[in-house]
């Protein structure tokens, strides 16, 4: 592949011009045809080099130094008019999230002919049927809420492709895509390289498409942030015995509202032991939430029977007993809106020891250091406020909140699905780590299969808002790995972990489910 | 289409409860009126009448009953759209027909001009976030957000009625009871310069929202023009928005259109409200309240239709 | 804290002109109830600004007339702002509050302002300043805790309101310290444009002659006074209504200069 | 500025004691008339042409029935200018004949004949009968305010004489009778139905009315003589603001009775005739003399000399006026211009107020209410006038509902509005005698009494004259009215308006000589 290069860029330095820089030294050099694949862990700046490729670098940074020549244009100099030409016609960026980055009310036929060189009327249609779409009507007619994740994937890149660019930049091309859909991927990435001497850079965390399409590979260096406290990984945490049960669920539903007639959850029945570490897995929308907000008593269109101790408890936490709200504690999910953002650490942590006056007041700035030490958090983060801190630094404090009530049950809402793997695993040792030395009893709500089978005992699997199987860990998983393994993954969640874009808080609207 | 169905249901019932809230609020405006000091005997009788002929006026008005009684009589009344009679003899329906499409037309284009222009011109800001345009824009918003009708009325009939003698300082109903064109410009434009102000600030926060969407942010990768990205991804977004400060703008600019018919001398149902309170006139009071109320329904209506529809495609 | 230079261009103007008002009475040359000049007279050296329908200093009731509207509408925000901060907190806890208030707004939606103001005055004899007030707190609040309800949803779906609850928190101290503190943006854009709409009910109602009443120095009452004479001397009418527009100009961009910077909020109605 | 039916209901019982028979010759003192500004349309007056009239009203409170009370300027003007009452307002003579051509007493001044004009017809061409005339009395007389506009005749003293000739029977001897019926007794056919907008006999036919306007066409088989005018345009305005705005900006032609501001701003513009109606409205200082603070004469008499009335007269009322010497009626032929006028004097006030042991360091409040354009001023300037004696004043403004329930015949110190003056015993009869059906400072004064009735009763020219001399003395000397000044009636018209209205009061509605230059 020789000519002039597409992309050729050196000495590349991003940051926000105060502190440490994002990217340093980037050297990339691609060609017509050829197929660049950016790799490294999240929140490394993948996304932020893709952007900076075609001078869009996300706002509070910028190319501090360094030359960037796209299709022969000074990128760095160039004036918004020309920018504008160049993202228009040579170049073509499918962010991550493509369900979000499509206009919403626009149909398939306008996101596609809004791009489109050639304008004919079948343009659309022959654009469709390259990514294996069926051209029909119907389907141009859609908007992109009607079409399924992969659906959306490839109209995204449908649109990319539609102003016949010489570069093609693709962030988490596979993201989202099952086995057979990530092979027609490879397929077409490479032909478009290949035929039609488009160039392809793309930030992808798939190693499997990666070592069979990519021509070169840009590692991009460990994340800077502080690395997280961990000891080596165990095969498995070794098995507990259970305890007598703590907390028993019987016929439990739930629904939103007021239309009990659709159930988000329906006759569950739950059996946490003391000290044991049960799992809740299931699709996203099969009420896997659901069953922990009502376990804590945040959901409160519920029926069934719950008992704590064998003690009924009221489906609203505001009218249960000033000990049963002790013994039952929360971690919540988004690392983002797990912490007061206008409170210290200091002062989340003191807060549960106030309330349920674990200890007399001049103990407390003691304990505090305790449970910041028992989260593997150093003391001098007490003073911190939570933007201060990283998303698996915030997860910790939480933790380390709901320990400080010193709880019985501990439940935890998909604590680990806004963290990287590395951190995931970390959380998942801590948890286990205060399971055993404080006989805690741990509902683990997760859709990462991975981790669950690592480290709980038992696993009740949901479907549709319905029990669809319940036991330990390791016999339940196998057996519903035979009938086909996509029961409880579903067509958002890949295998791996769908990475939420950091930064952007959950925009205000978003409703809680699964 | 099970979605249709279930989308015109909600939207009806939607109207159902507002039509109750309605009605909750007729009671309250109708015993407020009562409760007033004075009756509406004392009030439209002459000076001086004696108390035997205030005793049989009450008695002719009905006062002397008790006021659920009244209350009652009226509402069945509204049911079959007889709307009871006023204090001084006319039956509510005449005087409120003959005066209220006069305030629907001036109401309806202050409306429909402060949309246009909120939006037209919290795009311009929007085009150049914190430009000088932009800044210009929201100080002139604020200005307008604070000055009451009144004030505007009056400035307006000195510069361009009284000095210039560009337009007529008051509206001049012709025999057949319209409003000459050229006299309606300035009493609109009185009503719909104090909305404009909340209005921009609405729109131009509705849109700097949708701005925020992901889906804008690809547009712009994409390299299209900005009047493009404006009109073609963030304005569908925004109509939602621009329907419901429109709504709330309604109360408002039938408050506005009370003040401003007075100035100019228009033959609108605001002047006759203003009256009617006087006259401590419940019949009247609730009459108009009901008529522009079932309005106002109309045009919740539009705008939760608008919202439905702007959202058709994305849930 | 918003950025320098448009911090003190928005603080300074607004700040001296709120102390000119409140500071007004007493820098009045002339008494504001004696005639010095002939009714309506041209502005002279006597009257600057000419004289209203009394042939009274129009300059020395201009800088009257600025403190009780300022203070009335100060009056009316704060108290609008504080309880649709905590009733907009409680909305978004409490559900049933929260549809309860909803449907006040929607009443308030179908009833004209003007006529809310006549009703509640009228039916308060010789309320004056006070039932004006009331009037104007009644009439704004729906809407506001619907505002203060809009920007509290998020923070009581976060996970650290969340988790307060699960752990046991009563409502008051959800309130008080959970969500409140993270409403400072809004509650402060909130009161500059309380205070605005205050000035709008206020002004208004003088107009339609409740509340205050002549012979107090007001500039609403200034406006309506002398529109008769708006030909003989324009200043009469001109002045206070410039003079409101000012106040609020300057309230609002004081309010927004100290308000945190957070881009355009999404601002409700009045 | 709101109307009220008071306005309405001292009109209706008729003023001035012009003698009954002959047209008295001295011509009265206030009638003359000035317009400044632009003159009216010069050379002989041309037929043709549609005048547009601007008068104030409320549209919710319109009523087309012409013996209803009209609250609203406008409707009485549409009522005038269609229907015809038995005597009219005139200058000089007082009352001079419409539908009545001539009128004569009994000796006992008790039974008063009133003869029809020849050829007075319908709008609808039947003529007029005495059995209209009497029908349409009998149905003014049953109405609420009946009695006060019909005094002392009982249902049963209306009665036809003939075809063409109506008796009317007062229960006492009253010379003012033709007086009386000059402004409300409107003519039907009899037993009219539906009121509104039914046929009348005056100088113009009601072809369309819709929400207080009104438009009225020549009647040119008018008894009076065809009016000039084709048609004459009535709009109702709600505010004098709003309607001197719609004169300056062309849109009508006459705007009616606007007040004094709107005068002076009309000097500042071309092409606007300012017609000044002097006596039209009287706006005194009510004194309640039966109790309360100002029973003591010499308190009245304190505060009748620290008024400032020059004052008075160029801040309230923009200098279109004059200062009056507190007797009530100065538009009278028989007014007594010789009493001496009261000149401000705070020194013999202070004096007299200690002499009484009046305590001055009190607050008193003065009631006033927006009834006529200078009232409110009025009472500022009042108050603060006051403050110069060391008497403290507070104002207080009430709506006219409340100041007419609450303020009104009871208040120790209040401002009113009385217009149309030109009749002392009108005055005497209505407010000042014992009895009185409007009695505003609750007089009951012997004296005064017994000359009223001296007045009333006597045929005799010189009789009457000496009562009516005394009766103002007595007022002039310890009666609760401070009259400050008398406001002249302003009427505004375009140019091209030639011989619009100059009567003061309701005169102003005399539209039949009125034409317009091309």
């Amino acid at each position: 592949m020789t000519g002039a290069a597409v992309v050729e860029a050196a000495g590349l330095v991003v940051g926000p011009g105060v502190g440490p820089a994002v990217l340093e030294g980037i050297a990339l050099r691609v060609h017509h045809g050829e197929i660049a694949a950016i790799i490294g862990p999240s929140g490394v700046g993948k996304t932020t080099l893709l952007r900076a490729l075609i001078g869009a670098v996300p706002p509070g940074m910028s190319v501090l130094t360094g030359r960037l020549r796209v299709c022969g244009h000074d990128v760095l100099a160039a004036s918004p008019e020309r920018l504008r030409a160049l993202r228009r016609e040579r170049v073509g960026f499918v962010g991550q999230d493509p369900a979000r980055r499509l206009n919403p009310r626009m149909r398939v036929r306008q996101l596609l002919g809004e791009m489109a060189v050639d304008a004919g009327p079948d343009g659309p249609r022959r654009l469709l049927s390259e990514l294996s779409l069926p051209g029909t009507d119907e389907l141009l007619r859609r908007r992109p809420g009607q079409l399924s994740g992969g659906q959306q994937r490839r109209v995204a890149l449908a649109r990319a492709l539609a102003r016949r660019p010489a570069l093609l930049l693709l962030d988490e091309p596979s993201a989202g895509l099952d086995t057979a859909l990530r092979a027609e991927l490879a397929e077409l990435l490479r032909s478009l390289a290949r035929r039609h001497g488009v160039a392809i850079v793309m930030a992808c965390h798939d190693r499997e498409l990666v070592d069979r399409i990519a021509d070169q590979v840009l590692p991009l260096g460990a994340p800077t942030m502080s690395r997280p406290v961990e000891q080596p990984l165990p095969e498995r945490t070794e098995r507990t015995e259970p305890g007598p049960p703590v907390l028993l669920g019987h016929g439990l539903s739930a629904w939103f509202g007021r239309h009990p007639e659709h159930p988000v959850l329906s006759d569950v029945d739950l059996r946490l032991a003391a000290g044991s570490a049960s799992a809740v897995v299931g699709p996203s929308g099969a009420g896997k939430s659901t069953l922990g907000r009502v376990v804590v008593g945040l959901h409160a269109s519920a029926s069934g029977t719950l008992e704590l101790d064998g003690v009924r408890l009221h489906p609203r936490a505001e009218r249960r007993g000033r000990e049963q709200r002790r013994r039952v504690q929360l971690v919540p999910q988004d690392p983002l809106g797990s912490l007061n953002p206008r409170r210290t650490v200091r002062a989340s942590l003191t807060r549960p020891l106030v309330l349920h006056d674990r200890c007399p007041a001049e103990q407390r700035p003691g304990r505090v250091i305790e449970l910041l030490a028992a989260v593997g958090l150093a003391e001098e983060l007490a003073d911190h406020y939570p933007d201060a801190l990283s998303g698996g630094q915030r997860q910790r404090v939480a933790i380390a909140r709901a320990l400080g009530a010193e709880p019985d049950v501990l439940v935890c809402d998909e604590v680990t699905s806004a963290l990287d793997p590395e951190n995931a695993e970390a959380i998942m040792l801590l948890l286990a780590r205060l399971r055993r030395e404080r006989g805690l009893a741990l509902i683990v709500i997760s859709h990462d299969l991975r981790l669950v089978a690592a480290h709980t005992e038992q696993v009740l699997a949901l479907q549709h808002g319905r029990a669809l199987a319940a036991g330990p860990t390791t016999e339940v998983l196998a057996a519903l790995d035979d009938a086909g393994g996509t029961a409880l993954t579903d067509s958002h969640d890949p295998v791996g972990r769908a990475i939420r874009p950091a930064g952007l808080p959950p925009r205000a609207s978003a409703r809680k489910d699964g | 289409m099970p979605r249709i169905v279930r989308r015109v249901t909600r939207l009806l019932g939607l109207l159902g409860r507002r039509v109750v809230l309605l009605a909750v609020l007729l009671v309250g405006v109708f015993a407020s009126v009562t409760f007033l000091p004075r009756d509406a005997a004392q009030s439209t009788l002459d000076r001086g009448a004696s108390a035997a002929e205030l005793a049989a006026r009450r008695a002719q008005l009905g006062l002397d009953q008790p006021l659920i009684e009244r209350f009652a009589r009226w509402m069945g009344g509204l049911l079959t759209g007889d709307l009871g009679t006023a204090a001084r003899g006319q039956p509510v329906a005449d005087v409120v027909l003959v005066a209220l499409p006069n305030t629907v037309l001036l109401g309806g284009l202050a409306l429909g001009l402060t949309v246009i222009v909120a939006v037209t011109v919290a795009c311009l800001a929007t085009l150049r976030p914190g430009g000088p345009l932009d800044r210009l824009i929201s100080a002139t918003a604020t200005v307008t957000l604070a000055l009451p009708e009144f004030v505007v009325a009056s400035v307006l009939v000195l510069v361009f009625a009284l000095w210039a003698g560009l337009l007529p300082a008051v509206a001049i109903t012709s025999a057949g009871g319209s409003v000459a064109p050229q006299a309606l410009i300035l009493p609109v434009l009185a009503v719909a310069i104090p909305q404009l102000g909340w209005n921009v600030r609405l729109v131009r926060a509705a849109l700097a929202d949708e701005a925020r969407a992901p889906h804008v942010d690809a547009a712009q990768l994409d390299g299209l023009s900005r009047s493009r990205l404006l009109v073609r991804h963030l304005l569908p977004g925004v109509l939602p928005a621009v329907a419901a400060a429109a709504v709330t703008s309604v109360g408002l600019v039938l408050g506005g259109a009370i003040v401003v018919e007075a100035i100019f001398n228009y033959p609108g149902v605001g002047v006759v409200l203003t009256q009617a309170v006087q006259d401590r006139d419940a019949p009247l009071v609730a009459g108009v309240v009901a008529l522009t109320g079932a309005l106002i329904l109309g045009l919740l209506l539009l705008a939760d239709a608008v919202r439905a529809w702007a959202t058709w495609g994305t849930r | 804290m918003a950025g320098g230079r448009r911090f003190w261009w928005g603080l300074v103007p607004a700040a001296l002109l709120m102390v000119g008002t409140v500071l007004g009475p007493l820098l009045a040359p002339n008494p504001i109830d004696e005639p010095v000049t002939v009714p309506y007279a041209t502005p002279s050296a006597a009257a600057p600004l000419g004289g209203d329908q009394l042939g009274r200093d129009v300059l020395s009731r201009l800088l009257a007339g600025g403190a009780e509207l300022l203070l009335t509408a100060a009056a009316v925000a704060l108290v609008v702002t504080a309880l649709s901060a905590l009733l907009g907190a409680v909305a978004v806890l409490r559900p049933l509050v929260g549809r309860l208030i909803e449907r006040l707004a929607d009443v308030l939606i179908l009833l004209p302002p003007v006529l809310g103001i006549l009703l509640i005055v009228l039916s308060w004899p010789d309320g004056g300043r006070l039932a004006l007030c009331c009037a104007a707190v009644l009439l704004a609040l729906p809407y506001a805790v619907r505002v203060v309800a809009a920007s509290a949803a998020p923070i009581a779906s976060a996970g650290f309101v969340e988790a307060a609850v699960a752990g046991g928190e009563r409502l008051g101290r959800l309130v008080w310290w959970e969500v409140l503190p993270n409403l400072r943006a809004v509650l402060v854009t909130l009161l500059g444009l309380r205070f605005v709409a205050a000035v709008y009910i206020v002004a208004t109602a003088a107009f339609l002659q409740v509340g205050p009443q002549p012979p107090a120095a007001n500039w609403a009452l200034m406006i309506r006074e002398n529109a008769a004479g708006i030909l003989l001397n324009p200043w009469a009418v001109i002045a206070p209504s410039l003079a409101i527009g000012l106040l609020a100009v300057g309230v609002n961009n004081t309010v927004e200069a100290l308000a945190p910077g957070r881009g355009p909020v999404r601002l409700a109605r009045l | 500025m709101e109307l009220t039916r008071r306005r309405l209901l001292e009109l209706g019982a008729g003023m001035g004691a012009g003698l009954v028979l002959a047209s008295c010759a001295g011509g009265g003192s206030g009638t003359g008339v000035e317009s400044s500004a632009a003159p009216g349309p010069a050379g002989p007056p041309r037929p043709g042409g549609t005048l547009r009239v601007g008068a104030l009203g409320k549209v919710a409170a319109i009523i087309q029935d012409p013996h209803g009370s009209q609250s609203n300027e406008s409707d009485y003007l549409i009522i005038a200018l269609a229907y015809d009452p038995l005597t009219v307002p005139g200058d000089p003579r007082t009352v001079t004949p419409r539908l009545a051509s001539s009128w004569e007493a009994s000796p006992d001044l008790r039974r008063h004949r009133f003869a029809l004009a020849e050829g007075a017809r319908f709008h609808d061409g039947s003529p007029v009968t005495s059995a209209d005339v009497v029908w349409s009395l009998q149905r003014l007389r049953a109405t609420p305010a009946g009695a006060s506009r019909l005094p002392g005749i009982d249902p049963a003293g209306i009665a036809a004489d003939g075809p063409n000739a109506v008796v009317l029977t007062s229960n006492y001897p009253n010379a003012d009778l033709p007086l009386l019926v000059r402004l409300t007794t409107f003519v039907l056919k009899q037993d009219t139905a539906d009121v509104a907008g039914a046929p009348g006999t005056g100088p113009f036919r009601l072809e369309s009315y819709r929400q207080g306007n009104a438009r009225l066409v020549r009647n040119d088989t008018w008894y009076g003589g065809a009016p000039l005018l084709d048609a004459v345009d009535v709009r109702i305005f709600e505010s004098p603001q709003a309607m001197v705005n719609a004169l300056f900006t062309g849109e009508i032609d006459v705007a009616s009775n606007v007040g004094p501001v709107a005068a002076r701003t009309a000097q500042g513009r071309d092409g606007i005739q300012i017609v000044r109606r002097p006596n039209d409205s009287a706006l005194p200082i009510v004194m309640r003399v039966a109790d309360g603070p100002f029973a003591d004469a010499r308190v009245r008499e304190a505060f009748r000399l620290a008024v400032d009335r020059d004052a008075m007269v160029a801040q309230a009322l923009s200098g279109f006026g004059r200062i009056a010497n507190d007797v009530m009626g100065t538009g009278d032929p028989a007014y007594a211009t010789d009493l001496p006028q009261r000149r401000r004097d705070p020194a013999r006030a202070v004096a007299l107020l200690d002499e009484a042991g009046f305590d001055r360091s009190a607050r008193y409040q003065l009631i006033t209410a927006d009834e006529a354009p200078g009232q409110g001023e009025s009472a500022i300037l009042f108050a603060n006038q006051l403050r110069d004696i060391g008497v403290g004043i507070d104002v207080v403004r009430q709506d006219l509902g409340t100041f007419y329930d609450e303020t009104w015949l009871k208040a120790p110190l209040y401002t009113t509005y009385w217009g149309t003056n030109d009749s002392v015993t009108f005055f005497a009869s209505k407010t000042m005698i014992s009895g009185a059906g409007q009695n505003e400072t609750g007089q009951q004064d012997p004296a005064f009494d017994t000359a009223y009735q001296q007045a009333v009763s006597t045929a005799d020219e010189q009789q009457r004259t000496s009562a009516l001399r005394r009766l103002q003395e007595i007022e002039h000397q310890r009666s609760g009215y401070l009259l400050w000044g008398m406001a002249d009636g302003v009427d505004l018209a375009s140019e091209k308006v030639g011989d619009p209205p100059k009567l003061a009061g309701f005169g102003r509605v005399q539209f039949e000589r009125t034409w317009l230059a091309d």
